[in-house]
């Protein structure tokens, strides 16, 4: 063999230099996830201790106090994210999944492409600028901020991220799947809502907690639409409305068309205070919100990667 | 044929009905059209609104408003606007985050997909993700108080000492470097960090979905690991990789929260990368609360147009990359 | 539980082949004991029933290839189906042998016998004897019988040349005989030809059970086969 | 052959189109009740494009069109007043991949049935078991009926996707490539199967493996591209004709491999 | 080009029928050319040549078998090989006939013939020619000649007649002559048998090329084969 | 068997664990030079994990362990001196799905001669040519060398596969299935051209398709599952021996179709 094709070769010689090479590069490789893995870690730490220094049950459930004095808590950004991360929701997923199986079921027509690529231009486009449009089209026709404003902005956030997770884990269900039942009498609507979904279920609903964690840590989509409010509580508001005997829409609505607040854009306004007390309880803000974003997030993935490796069997 | 007797007991009205509706996929069909509009229209009207909200803007400024040969300025109490210093910002500061996250964010990507024994694979993915998952505001604040002071400016310092001071190079790396950090530099670091796990995250699974049958096939004629790597993985997740790579790109141009705590917000300040700053993002979310004319509002609008319009380039080159990049060597 | 189907297709086979045999047996007893009461009547039904026999060889055979081209057999079902093809010829031409008997029957005149009948309906038990135990070692797939049958070839051989030489002494003796010698002299050797097909049959099954194909009679043939 | 058998359903002069391409041609044959009927030819050459059309499943590919017609019991099941889903429920259909739905064998069995309104606990039941039967599955998983179908080995799912295609006790089954995904012990079950689901159903099956057709089908159809790449009907024959002695020369060829 | 590996394996097939055929065909002319002569060193040799006849029947019959095994043939390529089992163990029956003939000139004394050696030459050379062209027939899937050739079988059987008819003239006229007489009367019969197998062949033929199995001599037999 | 034949490997009570899995138990086979050699047997029976430790690819398998020799040419390629990129370039692979690299067809088939440094344009061209033709792909591709090797069609992908293996001149090729993802047609010309290339190479190829090893092969092997679900050897023999005359009651009932 040796006189055949490697007659000009040298082959320990190449076979060492390939070694080399190999180590080499692989070692660098290496290297780069230990050094990103060192922010990271730098971040939490420190988040953990200058906020969970700061953290206790106040911080929950009361109210901000004014600024300068000590205390008080972020109860009125908890129900504010709360609130509208809800309003987004309901905004949000019931059209993107509707649009997802419209991507499964037409995959190759105009709308659907055109469809796809709103959907990317709408990932992509940023959140501030989003919030600019909502401002446009919600604030200034109603001539207030509210928390109705800033879901309606966190649903267009959410919105491309559901209906990508949702086409790609339908997809992921055989096409045979619907098929199947197709082939069996059953009606689209019915192929859909009983066989796919909940074939693709674990991951769909994966989707959705991305979007939803995505839509918590947002914050410059909620600077003009949302606003923020020192004082907004539900509790409040609920309390007012059953002693007014108000109905419970119309409980509802007081709620909603009040300007409102969120962790991060509590977060964000606190640290840019020049009061230390401020200072403080924005890193207490922040590990509140990471550990809400993180906890989601990686609920989320731990359940995608294993329905991803499932399905792909 | 019990059962099929069953079938036939319906009365006929409902299957007639039945039918008419096609067993309700007509109303199906409706409703998934519909959705699938209001998506597009969504972003039409984004699109049509924003544009329409800068019409003042636009018509009082024209190209000018974003060209970069046109001096500068930004004087709300004049109601003067031009937007290419913060653009400039966006571009260069991401532009550097994206230089600095590639080859980091390939690197850690080959090693979790390639490299990593299984049973480390998992914590060091979920540390990956979790990078990415934390709220860009906490990025903001941790830049500030931590970041900054403690890598940024010592290394800022070291650019405007070396890079500063050779001529012709000056206009980029010119020196002094804040005391407080708060830099287009600090910004596109910051931004780094922030865009390395969403490339190596995507990298990763576009090499975890590469067939193994690649990497059998190239070790199989005697390719050492790093060879299969380079000459065969890669090239084969060119494409996806280029789709990450464009992806961050686009985070980082959009990115607002963080970059705005640590830019410094100052228009102006020449080309150099170490000097404070906008970016288109940062100086949306700065100044528009408390735009103070409706021209400035207008102005404001007409930057976040630019981004819009730069999402739908990016995403247009980032298809077109793919297409090319497929076909080339997919042959599809 | 797999391939019941073919299964029941190679059973089905299997019936048919034993059908057959049960036929050209009957057809080669029945020719030599119509033969000796001389009853022509069975004699015609029997030439009719060869084209019966006929048939049903064709059928076999066309069975057993179209179960090679549509289910791939291999192995024993393999050598099984290939003997089939052979064992069928091999009765089909033991059913004309009968035939030809048949047909001598009818040929004979209205004369007596030159010699008591005898020696040929011994060699017919012989033959169909051997013939029944080769079939049914075929289906069983009993080797050790299969070699022991063409050993008792040589009976029916002595039969036959017993028979020869008688009919020559007769001819010698009467040259009016001829004609009724050789016609029983025909029949005689057809019934030895059958015997010696039963051979075949023994070298199918020991081919099926084993795989190799061997003769087995290379040592009594060579006194016979000078004769054809 | 016999041409006094009831016949089933009987395609006559069909044409498939997707957009404009044609991708068969005129293709006329009849499916035998009570018969197994395989559809060979090589790759593209509209196999499973015939199959497919005779239940409608054609309707789900945008811009597919259909000429000619496809009688099932004498009536054009492309007749625009008949209803699809009748039809699907009289034509059932088991694809090449096992595809169970994620939800328990049982439930996968009586997913057709209760789409026909049949919710009575006791009936299902029987049904359930009686489909399970008949596809040679009961035994294998009568302790476990609520486990989920898709933890089944490939060749006990594919017996479960038919065992719900016979729980709506269609008249025919139609059947594409339903072993080609299994190892050949799990695919000679199949075959077996198939065997004996012809007493009770008319049965039409695509498969890439002629020596399986040759196996399985009483009747067998090939079909060919012509120059346009149109399938086109070449022969359609007794099987154990077409495989000792087809017609036309081009099954000749294709069958003994010299195809190409 | 496909399948080049099982054409390359038929046509070897086909050329070891070939060269079998020739092997048959020349025992039988040698083993007449022989016995007119009396070269009873030829006919010793003619009848250990028998063995590689008999030994290249197996051969062929093996193959074929592994082929049928190994290769999944259908349609033609399969009644091919089905043909070829059929006509290698026609072939070697035909050897047998020929060893035969030579066994016979072995057995003849040392006497001069009883009658002058031209009818039973003729049929050898007549049943040869028959036999060559139906495998050229078969070789070439020529149906028309396969339909004929059996037609000339008529010539062979006038021939065995006029023999048979001479020889018994000849032992009525001196028992004497009986025992020559007879030996010829085999050979002639041996010869009109090998005639008569080359129908089966051309059935084969017929068999390969349409895919029926049908009898081509059902008429000529009838006169025949009252004797076997 | 004809034991004078030269063996080029030699496998000697190979055992390979998966974890603590034995799925290969003690099997010994030769594998003779220039000869074809099948493996067949059940699925999950071990044909993939014998076949695969011919070229040390179990290695990629974490937690895989290899007992007993493997010799190629005498020497054992599992002992720790051997360098494992050497025995994989003497002992090539092809798959079951064809897997060009997504680059042109030539820097496929060039792909293994650079990794040896071997550049230079007019060599590599040459050996490209040669390679090709070998694989009887180059008529159909000299016109596109340049364009991607996905964009041919399955069989011609695995015949550039093919080609690709045998530009570095191995001595031994595996192939794992390496046509039950084709149509029959392209799974014809495969097997022809594995008829070809055993002039050059001894060639070790699993399939599951009995009827296939028979057509291809000049030696098989029939491994099964013990008890405890370890692959064994039951029979390695001459092809036409093994599926005419078996010597083992379970190859027979394997060959059969009476299995399970
Ligand atoms: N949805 C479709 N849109 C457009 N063309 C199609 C579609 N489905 C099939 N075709 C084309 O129609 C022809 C027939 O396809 P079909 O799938 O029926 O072939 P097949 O015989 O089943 O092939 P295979 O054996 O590969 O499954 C092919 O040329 C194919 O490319
Ligand atoms: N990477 C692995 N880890 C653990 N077990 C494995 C692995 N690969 C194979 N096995 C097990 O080893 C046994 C043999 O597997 P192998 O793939 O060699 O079988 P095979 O005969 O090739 O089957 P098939 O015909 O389905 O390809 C099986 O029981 C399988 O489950
Ligand atoms: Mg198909
Ligand atoms: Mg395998
Ligand atoms: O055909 P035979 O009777 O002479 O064997």
């Amino acid at each position: 063999m040796q006189e055949g094709l490697f007659a000009q070769v040298n082959l320990p010689k190449v076979y060492r230099r390939r070694r080399l090479t190999n180590n080499f590069m692989l070692g660098l490789t290496g290297i780069a996830l230990f050094l990103a893995i060192v922010p990271l870690i730098w971040i939490i730490v420190y988040v953990l201790i200058k906020g969970g220094h700061y953290i206790n049950l106040d911080f929950f459930i009361h109210l901000p106090r004014p600024m300068g004095t000590q205390g008080g808590g972020v109860l009125h950004a908890i129900e504010g994210s709360f609130i509208m991360v809800i309003i987004a929701s309901i905004f949000a997923i019931p059209p993107a999944l509707l649009a997802a199986f419209y991507l499964v079921t037409y995959p190759n027509t105009l709308l659907s492409d055109t469809v796809r690529f709103s959907t990317d231009l709408l990932a992509g486009v940023p959140s501030i600028v989003i919030g600019l449009f909502g401002y446009a089209v919600i604030v200034v026709p109603q001539k207030h901020y509210s928390a109705l404003a800033g879901g309606v902005v966190l649903a267009l956030i959410m919105l491309p991220v559901v209906i990508r997770s949702a086409e790609e884990m339908l997809k992921l269900v055989p096409s045979e799947l619907r098929e199947g039942a197709l082939a069996l009498g059953a009606p689209e609507w019915k192929t859909a809502l009983k066989v796919m979904l909940p074939a693709a279920a674990e991951g769909v609903l994966t989707g959705i907690m991305l979007s939803v964690a995505r839509a918590a840590g947002e914050t410059a989509p909620l600077l003009f639409t949302a606003l923020g409010n020192d004082n907004f509580e539900i509790g409040r508001f609920i309390h007012y409305g059953i002693a007014s005997h108000q109905s419970v829409i119309n409980i509802i609505g007081q709620i909603l068309s009040q300007p409102a607040d969120a962790l991060p854009l509590t977060l964000w306004k606190y640290a840019q205070q020049p009061y230390p007390e401020r200072v403080k309880q924005a890193w207490a803000v922040a590990l509140v919100l990471m550990l809400f974003v993180l906890t989601l997030n990686i609920t989320a993935r731990v359940w995608l990667a294993k329905r991803k490796s499932r399905i792909r069997r | 044929m019990a059962n099929l007797k069953a079938i036939k007991r319906r009365p006929r009205w409902y299957n007639k009905i039945g039918y008419w509706l096609q067993h309700g996929d007509r109303i199906w069909k409706a409703l998934l059209f519909l959705s699938s509009l209001l998506i597009v229209s969504l972003v039409v009207w984004i699109a049509w609104r924003l544009w329409y909200q800068s019409t003042l803007s636009r018509h009082q400024f024209g190209w000018a408003f974003i060209s970069p040969w046109v001096p500068s300025s930004w004087n709300p109490a004049l109601d003067k606007f031009q937007a290419w210093p913060s653009i400039y910002g966006s571009l260069i500061t991401s532009v550097i985050a994206l230089i600095l996250a590639i080859p980091f964010s390939l690197g850690i990507a080959i090693f979790l997909a390639e490299l990593a024994p299984a049973y480390a694979r998992p914590p060091l993915n979920y540390m990956i993700e979790m990078l990415a998952a934390v709220p860009s505001v906490v990025y903001g604040l941790w830049g500030i108080y931590v970041f900054l002071p403690l890598i940024v400016v010592p290394i800022g310092e070291v650019i405007a000492k070396t890079a500063g001071q050779i001529p012709g190079l000056t206009t980029f790396f010119g020196g002094p470097m804040p005391v407080s950090g708060l830099s287009r530099f600090g910004a596109a670091l910051i931004l780094t960090i922030m865009i390395t796990p969403t490339i190596t995250a995507v990298s990763r699974d576009v090499l975890l979905a590469i067939p193994q049958s690649q990497r059998e096939a190239s070790l199989a004629l005697g390719a050492t690991q790093w060879e299969t790597i380079w000459n065969v993985l890669i090239p084969y997740g060119l494409s996806g990789i280029l789709g990450a790579v464009i992806l961050g790109f686009g985070r980082a141009i959009g990115e607002t929260m963080a970059v705005t705590m640590v830019i410094g917000n100052t228009t102006g300040g020449g080309y150099s990368i170490l000097k404070p700053g906008y970016t288109m993002a940062s100086i949306i979310a700065n100044e528009f609360a408390e735009a103070v004319s409706d021209l400035h509002a207008s102005a404001l609008i007409e930057i976040g147009v630019v981004l819009f319009v730069t999402t739908l380039l990016l995403n247009a080159i980032a298809r077109w990359l793919v297409w090319n990049v497929n076909h080339r060597t997919m042959g599809r | 539980m797999v391939r019941e189907n073919f299964d029941r297709k190679l059973r089905h086979i299997r019936d048919e082949v034993l059908l057959l045999e049960s036929m050209v047996e009957n057809a080669i007893r029945e020719s030599v004991v119509s033969l000796k009461a001389r009853d022509l009547e069975t004699a015609r039904q029997l030439i009719a029933a060869d084209k019966e026999i006929n048939t049903k060889r064709l059928d076999i055979e066309n069975e057993t290839l179209v179960l090679i081209a549509t289910q791939q057999p291999a192995a024993r079902d393999l050598r099984f189906l290939a003997s089939v093809i052979d064992l069928a010829s091999e009765l089909e031409r033991m059913g004309d042998y009968a035939k030809g008997i048949a047909k001598i029957n009818l040929m004979m005149k209205e004369e007596p016998f030159i010699k008591p009948l005898i020696d040929i309906p011994a060699m017919a038990r012989k033959a169909t004897d051997m013939l029944h135990r080769a079939t049914e070692a075929f289906i069983s797939g009993d080797v050790e019988t299969a070699y022991a049958i063409p050993l008792e070839d040589d009976e029916v051989d002595a039969l036959y040349n017993q028979v020869y030489r008688e009919l020559l002494t007769l001819i010698m003796e009467n040259p009016r005989h001829i004609t009724q010698a050789t016609y029983l002299l025909w029949a005689a050797h057809n019934l030895e030809r059958t015997a010696d097909r039963v051979t075949n049959i023994c070298e199918r099954v020991i081919y099926m059970v084993t795989g190799r194909l061997i003769e087995l009679d290379d040592q009594q043939r060579k006194d016979e086969e000078a004769t054809g | 052959m016999q041409n006094t058998l009831p016949i089933k359903m009987e395609i006559q002069e069909l044409s498939v189109f997707y957009k404009s391409f044609r991708a068969l041609n005129k293709v006329t044959m009849p499916v035998y009740e009570h018969k197994v009927t395989a559809i060979i030819g090589p790759s593209g050459c509209g196999k499973s494009t015939l199959l497919r059309s005779l239940n409608r499943m054609t309707d789900l590919v945008p811009g597919a069109l259909i000429e000619g017609k496809v009688l099932l019991d004498g009536e054009d099941i492309y007749d625009p007043k008949k209803d699809v889903v009748d039809v699907r429920r009289r034509v059932g259909m088991v694809f090449q991949h096992p595809n169970p739905f994620p939800m328990s064998i049982y439930d996968n069995v009586a997913f057709g049935p209760r789409l026909y309104g049949l919710k009575k606990r006791a009936f299902l039941d029987e049904l359930v078991e009686k489909s399970l039967r008949s596809a040679a599955l009961w035994d294998e998983v009568k302790d476990k009926l609520h486990q989920s179908g898709m933890a089944l080995s490939g060749g006990q799912q594919q017996r479960l996707c038919i065992a719900r295609a016979i729980a709506i006790e269609p008249e025919v089954i139609l059947m594409d490539e339903p072993a080609s995904a299994l190892d050949p012990v799990a695919t000679l079950r199949i075959e077996e199967l198939i065997f004996q689901l012809k007493e009770r159903f008319s049965i039409v099956i695509v498969t890439h493996n002629m020596q399986q057709a040759a196996r399985v089908s009483d009747y067998t159809t090939f079909l060919l591209m012509n120059e346009e790449r149109a399938g086109e009907l070449i022969e359609f024959n007794v099987t154990t004709t077409l495989f000792t002695r087809p017609k036309d020369k081009r099954t000749e060829d294709y069958i003994t491999g010299r195809f190409g």
